[in-house]
Order: C-alpha cells, then structure tokens, then sequence
C-alpha cells in the first residue's frame, strides 16, 4: 500500500480523499476538469428509488464561512443512476460510494437490492439523516432503535460494506453510532449538515423556500471535528470524517483526531478541483514528514 | 413561431487563476473588471463565470456568478455592488488574484436567418447583451436594443451600447430617455420579424416574455438564479420550468428560451438587478 | 414606550439588546468605552457559589468566522460579585441578569438566595448548558426532568424572573423548553454555544488544553436562528436569542424570527461598542421603516 | 532584590478607525505598518492594540494583538506573518482601514534608579523593546540589547536597534553576530546593576527568566497568550502564575515580573516567534 493508501472497513482506497454526496454530482461532470479516478472515491448524490424533483427554489444561501441547502434530495433515481451513470464511473475505475435514501426500511432494502445488481459499486453509505425532507430523513438517524433497524435490513440485502452518515442532531449520537455497529455496519460517516435558517431583513423574509436548510462548510468544521472525536471513541468500526474540509490541513485534523478517511463537500463548489489539491496536499505532507497517511490516523497528541 | 436554429456546444470548462489587469468604475455601483489571462478564455455570447478572489479566504465563501462582458486574453465582468462579494469584487486592486471558473453554461441562442434582433437590458443585465450585440455586429447584424433602468445612473455602459446598436433609453424617473419601464419602449418594435433576448431584473424578464407570447415572438431570457456550484453539482440553481419541473440555470441555461420559465412559480429571483419591469 | 422598547416575561427593557454571559465580563470593563447603561441589560459572566479558576491554558482559539473558548466558568464567585460589582452597576442604573450555574439543583438555589438578599438584579439566566465543564452543566440542559427541576426550584427562591439557557446539543429541545415553561420559567434564552474541537497540524496536537471547547460567533448564527425559531413556536413564553449577532441586522433576522430580544456576544470581543451599535442600527432602521421593535417580532414572511 | 517602583497608571482605552498610513516590508516575513491618526494614540512602552480589518468581514474574526513599536499620531506595529491574520496585515495597502483598540495592557515597569536596562529581545519579540529603548534613551539612560534570532533574517529592526542601544546579536546558524541563542551573549551581561526587559518566543523567556532569578536580578517578561478581546472579558488570555491561580496577560500583563508566571505549566504559548532559546 503506498504511503497514502487507507482501508475502511475492508475497502482498500487508494487515498483517504473522498467526495461527499450531493457535492459531487455523479462523479461524472469533471470531465473538463480532471479525472476523478484519482480520489480515494466519490459518494454519489443520494440515491432513490424513484426519481425526485427536490424543493422549490431559492435552495442555497450563503452565510459565514458556509452554506444552507435546501435541495431536497432531487436525483435521478436509483434506476437511471444504474443505466446512465455507473458504466461510465465502471469504465473508468472510479471507487463509486452509493448514497441512498429512503422514508422505510424497505425502501432502502429495495435500492440495495437493485444497486446489488450492478457491478461497480464499492459500497453503499445510507443517508439516515437529511434534514431537508419531509419524512423519513432525519429521523432514523436520531433514533438508536431506527438506525440499527435500517443497517441490519440494508446489511442483509448486500455483500459489499454498508457505511451508515450519522446525523449531527441525534441526542445521543454515542448510541446511534454504537447501534449501527451492533446491527453490523462497516464504518460511520460523519456528519451530515445541522439544519439551520436565514433571514433576509430587507425583505423580511426567509431565504429559503423550505424555510430551513442544512449547514455545511468550513463554519462546520470545529463541530464535525468534536462529533469525529467523540465517534472514535464509541465505536470499533472506521469513521468517515465530512464537514468543512478543503484543504489538506483541514484534512489533517480530522484524520489526527483518528478519521481513516475524509469526504470532500461544500468545497467543491469553491473548486471543482478542491478534492483532487486535497490528495496532493497530503502525498506532500506525507512525503515531507515521512509519514504514512496510516500512521497519521488517531495521531493527536494532548497539549 | 417556427423552432430557431440549435445552440453549437458550449467551449470546455477550466479553472483559471488570474490577477486582475483593471478596474473600471462607473460611478460607486458599477465596475467593469478585466483580467490577465494569457492562455485566454473561449467563450459564446451568454455564458458565464464563478469568480472568486483568492485574498476571500472563507469569507465571502462561494464564488459568485457574473456573466461575461467580453472574453478572450483580458475578459471582463460588469459588476453591480449589492452585497459583500460585488463590493468586495468593486474594490479589488490591480494585481489582487482570481480563480475564475468558465466559460459555463448556455449562451444565447442563435438569431435566425432572416430575423432581426431585439435586446431589452435592464441595469446590469446589459452586459451578456452587450456581448451579444457585437457579436451581431462583427456578422453584420446591428441589433436593436431598449435599455431601461431606475435612472440616468443606472445605465452602465449605455456609450458602448450606442456605439454597435440602435439604442431605445427608458427610464423611470425620466432622467434620461423615455419616462417608464422597458415595455413602453418594446410596443413599437416588436414587429413580427423581431427575435428578443432579454436580461435584467426577473419581474422585467418575465414582463417581456409576456408580451414576446402575446406577440408570437420568440424571446430568450438569461435567468439570474442563486448558485453555488455554477457547474451542475449543487442543484441548488433550480427554476420551475413550464414542464412542470425544473431545471438547472448552470447547465441548461443561464440562456433559455423564456417558454420554458416558469415565471409564476420562479422564486429564485436575482435581486441584484437595479430596475423592475 | 419607546420605539425600541420590549417586555420580557414581565421584565421591560429599554431596548432588545442584551450582552451574552461570558463576553461581557460584569459590565465594569467597558468604562472608557461607553455607558452600558445604554444597553436593554447585559448578562454577567456565569457565577458560582465559589470562585472559580477556570480552565488551563490555551483557552481560545479561531475557526471559520467563528471561535472556541473552553474558559471553564472562571469567575469571581456569587459574594464577590454582590460587594465588588452590583453595587456599582446598581448606582449606574445597569439593567443585570445574574447568569448563575452549579452542578446540583441545591447550589443553583443557593446562588438564587445570594442574590435575592440583594437589590439591582432584574432577572436570573439559568446557565444549564455549559460545554466546557465535567459536572453539572449540560447534562441539566439534555435531559426535560432535570431542566425542569432546576427551573421549578429556583422559581421557588426568587420573586424575580427566571430565564433558562437552552442548550443546543439537547436531542429533543422543544420537550426541554416545554419542561422549563410548565416548571415555571419567565423566558428561554438560546443558544449556548456548541462544542467543537481543532487540531493544529504543524504540531499534532489539540489546540485548546481542554480539548473540545464552545463555539461562537457568526459561524454559529444560522443554527442558532433556526433553534430560535423552533423554539418560538415550542412555547409561549418569550425567547431571547444568542448566537452569531454582532450588528442590528443580524438582531433583525431573530426579532422577525419571533425573538423578544437578543443578546450580543463574541462579537463584543470584535468590538467593544459592538452591542451600543446594534441599539443604534436598530433605532434608525425603526425610524426608517416607520415601525417600532415589538411590531417587528415575530414578523418574518414565507416566500 | 529590592522591589522596583510601581508602574504609572494606564492612559485611558480608545476605539480607533485608522487608514494604513505606510507598510513598509522587511523581507517576507516582517512588516512595519504606520496607521494615520490625527488623534494619536497616547501609549506606554510595553502596551498593545487589538488591530482589526475594516475589509475583513468575518474571517478572520477576531482582532489580533501587537504591541506597539510607537505611538502618537502614527502609531506603528511590526508584524510577523504567521497566519491568515497577520498575512492580511502584510499584504495591506496604504488607505486600507483598520480598528485600532488601545492602549490596552500594562506595559514595561520602570527601569529602578542607579540601575542599567539590559533587553532581551527574540525575533518580532524586538517591537516593545525597541519601544522601551527608544523611550530610555530620551531619558539619557541607553540600554544594552541583546538580539536574537535564528539566521540574520530573523533580526528585523537591528539596525534601529542600533541607533538607540548597545547592541549584542546572536543567530542559530552564525549568520549573524554570535553563533547560538540569546543565553550565551547574557551570560557575561548579567551582572548584579542590571535590570532586564525580554519579549520573545516563551521558551527563551523561560530561560532568560531562570537565569535572571539564579542571578538575581529583576526580570520582567512580555506575554503573547493567545487573547479574543484584549480587554479583560473573554478570560481567554489566562497564564499561570507562580502564586497557583491563573492571571490575565491581557489586563495584568502583558508585562509582567518573571516571578509570576509559572513557565513550567504556562501552556499558553505563542508560537509566532521566530527563536527559540
Ligand atoms: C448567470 C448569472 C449571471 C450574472 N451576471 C451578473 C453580472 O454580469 N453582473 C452582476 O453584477 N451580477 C450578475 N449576477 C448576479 C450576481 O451573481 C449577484 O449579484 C452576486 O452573486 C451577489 O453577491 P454579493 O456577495 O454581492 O451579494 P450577497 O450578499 O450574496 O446578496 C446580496 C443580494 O443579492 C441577492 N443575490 C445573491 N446571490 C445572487 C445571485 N446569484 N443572483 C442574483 N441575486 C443574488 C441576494 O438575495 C441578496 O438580496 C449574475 C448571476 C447569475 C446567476
Ligand atoms: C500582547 C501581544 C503582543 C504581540 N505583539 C506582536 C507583535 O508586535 N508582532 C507580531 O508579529 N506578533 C505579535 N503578537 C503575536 C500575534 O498576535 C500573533 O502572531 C497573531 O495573532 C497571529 O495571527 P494570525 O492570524 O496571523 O495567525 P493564526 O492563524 O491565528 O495562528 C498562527 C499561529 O500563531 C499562533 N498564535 C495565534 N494567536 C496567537 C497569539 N495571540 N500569540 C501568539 N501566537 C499566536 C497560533 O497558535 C498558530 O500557531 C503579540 C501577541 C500578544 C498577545
Ligand atoms: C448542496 C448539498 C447537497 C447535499 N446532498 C446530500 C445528499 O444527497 N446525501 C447526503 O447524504 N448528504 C448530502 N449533503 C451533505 C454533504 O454530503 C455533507 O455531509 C455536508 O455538506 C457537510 O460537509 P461539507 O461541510 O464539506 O459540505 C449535501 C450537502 C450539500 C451542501
Ligand atoms: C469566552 C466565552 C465565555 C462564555 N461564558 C459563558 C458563561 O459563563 N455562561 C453562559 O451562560 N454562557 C457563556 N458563553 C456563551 C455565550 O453567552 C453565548 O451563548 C455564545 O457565545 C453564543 O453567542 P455568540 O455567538 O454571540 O458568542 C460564553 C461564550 C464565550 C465565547
Ligand atoms: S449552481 Fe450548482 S447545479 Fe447549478
Ligand atoms: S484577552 Fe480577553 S480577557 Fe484577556
């Protein structure tokens, strides 16, 4: 394995370098810019079994140092994901991480079953805590007894590894977490956005049609840092660190406080290339200090 | 209305840095910026970039959209101030560097064999208009354009416009032009063998389409939807399309033929334009 | 009353504009800067029975448009408080909310006697929220019964009101707000900060000696106007908003959110006469828009 | 050891807005900015500012300490790049606003009658030291300074320095002056008629400390905690003091006796400096 290569939780990556779902596209818009091959992988925009239209319009808003979204999980659907999208993704070695979703345990069984189908897909993370959805988003990810039930469903209905996102608006996110490795998840991902809201005082308005919207970017990051943290202690099963991170530095802190992968977002939307600069931040970091990213993970020391 | 001619595929995308060569500015609202960009950036009349100032650091932290004036090795930006990234953008230096994001998007539709074009700008909306209307020029199709804004202030680059069409001035305090909004000026030129493309305000925008159906002439609308990503990744640029979905304004347009908008249900209004319909 | 007058919970303040706990110091830093009398009244730095040192160093550390602290509740202790400083801020006609905090239900209603011997205290904050120290503070903010039984016995020993400050890591917060109401609660304050974590890559190592530490500022203002905003329609005692404001449209987006008043808080670290200029911004855009404070709550539109 | 006088009463605190006057740059890494303000701004040798942006927005946030190099109508720090903060301060031009909040802190104590200054200074450490030269000088009272860094470029000012104060170098890598850290030229310095002032990376403050109290003599050391406020109510700038409890560098310090601080424990340290002991 080459000084950045990582394992979760039986997958090999290449580097610990990811890009988070719904910051991503497909993986298949980069074209002009580079060939996504070389991250570590891509997690798809979620995925589910039918197409969705997502939310009216206004959907983004900026605020300081971050965003709030309220996409509303528009997707192709699982369906033309698997006929239009993945063979390309296939074609050219892309590590392709499914996001899907769904408002019952059957239905992110079904989408399982119909990613199982394909080959391509290195595993499947589930979306158990959007926050920009009517039903069945969040609220599996804030119930212990909920998150263990759709991991055991989905584990059963595949082979490859089941990487479960953790909300960041659980109660007890230690008992989610330790839930979902008991029902036989393979790593945690972390974390989705915080729901959050803007107001507009000239127009005394909300910004965002569906009034809130989920915070992301680096404003993020200290948060989703202490939820890593505190994630690594709870569970045995790797922890897939998201929010905020851009850079290699960013990266760093998260695989220090013992991450063994990192997920790219909002950050590519400031740089389409933001993702692949991580990777080579890290080869130079790594080289500079004659380290493996490996022997990095968990590294902090206390002051 | 018989179906204008397609649009040729849009030139590749690519991340550029680049200091800023100079900024022009007229009056404290509007700036015209131009970049140093000698490898130089390909693009149609319509598209646009994500420009976003290296010294920005995470705040402001998204890059923001900005139709191109002109591109090639110098392109240049018509900036509106309106809030922390056009002001910022507003006082940048010589020097200072950007990443600039483009060319993305659609451009404007091609005018058809035959047809003559109308332009109606409203404010800072000009500036993918004034693209087009020399693009016409230089393939010896001098475009007829109605420029509308609040007031005599608000009618950058109107010298420019003069300069390669026909130009009709509206204004709504009658400082300058023709007392009124755009349509006042649009009714007598909107002749049957006109083709309008129009970029301003969305009220104003959804005005003229209006009118455009009413007359059987076909119309292109630039829309100015909210974005974060400006290449088809956030879906965040979302408008309620006449379909009875939507569509992304990064990727599909910002150039659409307006049947397809939506207006009534489009709430992803840009505010940063200077005059209503 | 003025245009900028508001009520809270039976409390009448001359303007909305409060200085959050912990920023503020007790109001007698600010001498050369502004009379802070001018303030609708400012919160002291949480007080204990017994002084309290704090945490070690490094305290405070910079994140996106945003900062952590982990100062660990040092203050002077309640007796010192009452000879050295309220006499003073009495004299000057200083609004006080006395925000107090122990790690049992009898020490929070020891302080609330302390204070109930002395005159010039205009209500009393419950800080049952602090991240930043092992025993007592957010687990009281976590957990409705226990909430509600700080509030119902401190509501017991003082006449005065009684606001509660929520804890944005509660899972469910409506039902804590709600157990505060019914216990007897004249206000909720929201929020606290939210506990996040760095790590300085250069040097491996965290970078607050706690560890973890609250995070503030205008980073955390989105979050906090959507808990806000929950929270207003949670209950029907007021709310009083914290988080991220610093300038009179950001005291805008939470007044139209349904906040009865706000309180400033890093952003005083920014600028000292950050709170005397959200007063002012605020009277001049009342004056501009023809409209007082209180017809402004409450007042935001849907798109 | 005899107790030295007390130090004199602050000057009152000020929140100042102020134009860049001047930046003048030595090398990468330092920087002198002089800021316009007719006002002036009365100090004490020792004291800081909280220096803010204007154009900073949000991030970065907080204001960042620096002592002051002068005071009166143009006040002026030396700035080390180390981070965002200090890279914005660097890079400023000269019309550029900034908010200046000070004096704050308590500066140098006095220098006891009958004895000699001798000043110990690290790197971007050298800023109040110099100030406090500058200041014993105009009182017929020329210090001796010892002035260390890692290489000669590690020396900014040295040449002020000199102009003001008999002046002992020291560089790591003998580049400069005498090879090694700033211990080996105290050494012979130290004698029992001296006071000495130091302000530098805290691991040499440490050591210059250490040997001071095995020689007796009065020493008094410069805090760089890191500070949110600046003014007493964030308590983020606590030091551990020899006495058990925490003080404030902020408003007891930043100067204050060595005998104080706790070095063993003091974590709070500030590693922007360019030397270590
Ligand atoms: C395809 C496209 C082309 C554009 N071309 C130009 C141009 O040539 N010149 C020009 O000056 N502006 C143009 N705009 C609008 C420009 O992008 C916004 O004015 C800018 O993003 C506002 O940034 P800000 O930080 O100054 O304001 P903010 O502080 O972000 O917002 C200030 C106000 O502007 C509104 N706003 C924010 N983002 C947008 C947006 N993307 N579109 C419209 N309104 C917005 C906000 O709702 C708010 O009312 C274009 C927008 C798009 C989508
Ligand atoms: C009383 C006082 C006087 C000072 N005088 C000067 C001076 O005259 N000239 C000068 O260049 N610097 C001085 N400093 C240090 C200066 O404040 C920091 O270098 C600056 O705040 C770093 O900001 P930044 O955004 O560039 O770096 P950041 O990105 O904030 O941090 C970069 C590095 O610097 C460290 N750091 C952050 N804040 C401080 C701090 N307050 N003190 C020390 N290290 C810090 C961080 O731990 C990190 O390793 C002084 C500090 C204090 C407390
Ligand atoms: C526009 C947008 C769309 C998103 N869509 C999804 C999604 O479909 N599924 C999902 O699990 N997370 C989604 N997320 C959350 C991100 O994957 C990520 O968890 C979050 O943005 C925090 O990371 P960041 O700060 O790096 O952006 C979305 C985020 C954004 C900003
Ligand atoms: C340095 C610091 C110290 C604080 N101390 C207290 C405290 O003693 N008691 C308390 O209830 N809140 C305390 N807080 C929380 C603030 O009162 C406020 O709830 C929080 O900072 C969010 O507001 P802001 O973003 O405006 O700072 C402290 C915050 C900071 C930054
Ligand atoms: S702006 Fe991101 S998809 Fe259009
Ligand atoms: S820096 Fe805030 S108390 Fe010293």
């Amino acid at each position: 394995m080459s000084a950045l290569g990582v394992e979760v939780g039986g997958l090999a990556l290449k580097n610990p370098v990811l890009t988070a779902s719904g910051t991503f596209g497909y993986g298949l818009e980069y074209d002009d810019f580079f060939d996504v091959a070389e991250l570590g992988g891509i997690c798809t925009k979620g995925l589910s079994l039918e197409p969705r239209l997502g939310n009216p319009p206004v959907r983004v808003c900026e605020t300081p140092s971050g965003m709030l979204n309220a996409i509303g999980l528009a997707n192709v659907g699982v369906e033309r994901f698997c006929v239009d999208k993945l063979p390309v993704l296939r074609a050219r070695g892309v590590t392709v991480i499914a996001n899907i979703f769904a408002s019952s345990v059957e239905g992110f069984v079904a989408i399982t079953e119909r990613l199982e189908a394909e080959a391509g897909v290195h595993a499947v993370e589930l979306n158990v805590s959007c926050p920009n959805v009517t039903h069945g988003g969040i609220e599996f990810g804030r119930d212990p007894k909920l998150a263990a039930q759709v991991t055991a469903a989905v584990r059963r209905a595949t082979r490859r590894p089941v990487w479960v996102k953790m909300s960041p608006e659980a109660g007890d996110l230690a008992a989610v977490a330790r839930a979902c490795e008991d029902a036989g998840a393979d790593a945690l991902t972390a974390i989705n956005t915080i729901r959050g809201m803007a107001i507009d005082p000239e127009t005394r308005s909300v910004r965002l049609a569906n009034r809130t919207g989920g915070f992301s970017g680096p404003a993020l990051r200290p948060v989703a840092l202490r939820i890593v943290w505190d994630l690594v202690s709870a569970v045995k099963i790797p922890v897939v660190a998201i929010g905020g991170i851009g850079t290699a530095r960013d990266a760093l802190e998260f695989l220090l406080a013992g991450a063994s992968a990192v997920q790219v977002g909002t950050a590519s939307f400031v740089d389409p290339l933001a993702a692949k600069k991580v990777v080579e931040g890290l080869a130079r970091y790594c080289e500079a200090q004659g380290v493996s990213v490996r022997e990095l993970i968990g590294g902090v020391r206390s002051p | 209305m018989s179906s204008p001619p397609p649009k040729p595929a849009p030139p590749p995308r690519r991340a550029f840095t680049a200091p800023l060569l100079r900024r022009e500015s007229i009056g404290e609202s509007y700036h015209v910026l131009s970049f140093d960009l000698p490898k130089g950036l390909i693009a149609q009349a319509g598209q646009f970039v994500m420009v976003h100032g290296q010294e920005w650091g995470q705040a402001p932290l998204l890059p923001r959209p900005m139709s191109l004036l002109t591109s090639g090795t110098a392109p240049s930006l018509l900036i509106k101030v309106v809030g922390e990234g056009t002001r910022r953008l507003a006082r940048a230096n010589p020097g200072e560097r950007f990443q600039l994001l483009g060319p993305l998007g659609r451009g404007w539709r091609p005018l058809s064999p035959g047809k003559r074009a109308l332009l109606v700008a409203g404010g800072v909306g000009v500036a993918p208009l004034l693209y087009l209307a020399r693009e016409l020029v230089a393939q010896g199709r001098r475009p007829v354009v109605v420029y509308g804004g609040r007031s005599a202030q608000d009618l950058p680059l109107d010298d420019e416009l003069a300069r390669v069409a026909e130009l009709h001035v509206t204004t709504e305090d009658g400082s300058r032009g023709r007392r009124g909004r755009v349509l006042v000026a649009l009714e007598e030129l909107l002749t049957s063998d006109v083709e309008v493309y129009t970029c301003g305000p969305e009220r104003m925008m959804a005005a003229v389409a209006e009118r455009c159906r009413e007359a059987g002439v076909p119309c292109e609308v630039s829309l100015e939807t909210p974005m974060a990503c400006g290449y088809g990744v956030c879906l965040g640029c979302a408008f309620k399309t006449t379909e009875g979905g939507y569509a992304y304004a990064c990727v599909e347009g910002p150039c659409v033929t307006a049947e397809r908008v939506d207006f009534t249900q489009h709430a992803a209004v840009g505010k940063a334009q200077g005059v209503a319909p």
